[in-house]
């Protein structure tokens, strides 16, 4: 896992890796993440994630290895 | 011949320019953003641009290519630079040209737009009275729809 | 701090944007217009501006008088070139910055449209075959309606 | 007077002066160039006019001195 910007000073690390159960979705990785408590407080419940550099749903199936960044909102420009 | 590049040196505008270009083309556009020194009426001294690099590179590249077949030309450029800038650093330049003016003047304008919405790049803004923050953002959207033509 | 030039030398697009920019403005575009080797598709070896000099100048100023007060820049510079071009060589230059990009994207293109429409210059278009003609061209308006904001 | 491109080449010259009777309208000095004869057959009759510098309406007054020019439609950029 990959945290960036506000996301990477709310959780006070910009890289963490997490063990899921095979078929975890997205969704299921930020339940595990809200469920551990105050330091992911910062991630909002609809926090856009990417899967591998492609923005990715809810819905997508995670795997073994896979790199998953949170984004914050972006303001590039 | 699209270029396009994360960059942490200082952008020359006028590199971006000389890649693009031909002698079909009768129109060359250049869009430079560059550090300003206020935002929402409050005096900046400087700005860090932070990166998901490698996605970065993969999104403006994506970009790109949906600039081509929307508008019709292969000439575009674009670097972004990340890391400390000043006043008047450039951040971003983007260069586009083609056989008549509309095609590059909506491909840069479109691009510039594009990369608004879905670079993953964060700003902090680092104030003239001591104080810093993330510049507020734009969600992107989690499924890209293309725009149909 | 506006720049209007009909010219007679070869233009430097970098020179032109260096006209304009500020530490206010975040928005930098430069339009550049080219001759290119083909129109309509004929193959062009090169070009002949012609202007009634006097008031492309003024008629250029207006353009830009109008730019600023639709658009809320004044940092705009433009510059026309005239008499005989080759294939590659730079006809217009048009520099416009601003606080934010949707100024700067609107008003380059409002002058080179408003350009296109009313500057009073020809080309005539020098044809590899041999054969040289007048350039179709647009019937400016004679009364200038400008439209409200 | 002065002409333009095609209108230069057509009148065979780029400028040349005309005396017209006081009061006369821009569409006056058309109608008195048309009756003239062929050189000036290559200006329309709905021509565009500039007087001193400003694009000029058929009912505008000329005055002495007025520089008048014959505007082709306009190809720049």
């Amino acid at each position: 896992m990959l945290f960036f910007a506000s996301y990477r000073e709310g959780v006070g690390s910009g890289r963490m890796d997490v063990r899921l159960p095979i078929g975890a979705k997205v969704s299921d990785l930020i339940s595990e993440l809200h469920s551990k408590g105050e330091k992911f407080t910062c991630l909002p419940d609809s926090v856009v994630v990417a899967v591998n550099h492609v923005y990715s749903e809810p819905v997508t199936t995670l795997n073994d290895g896979d790199e998953v960044a949170f984004i914050p909102p972006v303001a590039g420009g | 011949m699209s270029f396009v590049a994360i960059v942490r040196q200082p952008i020359n505008p006028s590199d971006i320019l000389q890649h693009v270009g031909s002698e079909e083309d009768g129109a060359n556009i250049l869009f430079v953003g560059v550090v300003r020194n206020h935002n929402d009426g409050f005096p900046v001294k400087g700005v860090r641009y932070e990166a998901y690099e490698k996605m970065a590179k993969s999104v403006l590249e994506e970009i790109v290519m949906e600039a081509r077949s929307q508008f019709g030309t292969d000439r575009i450029a674009t670097t972004y630079r990340i890391g400390n800038l000043v006043i008047g650093d450039v951040s971003v330049a983007v260069a586009v040209s083609s056989h008549h003016r509309e095609q590059s003047f909506l491909a840069s304008r479109f691009i510039m737009e594009e990369i608004k919405k879905r670079l993953p790049v964060w700003k902090k803004e680092f104030y003239v009275d001591g104080r810093e923050d993330w510049t507020e953002g734009l969600t992107p959207p989690s499924v890209l729809v293309t725009e149909p033509k």
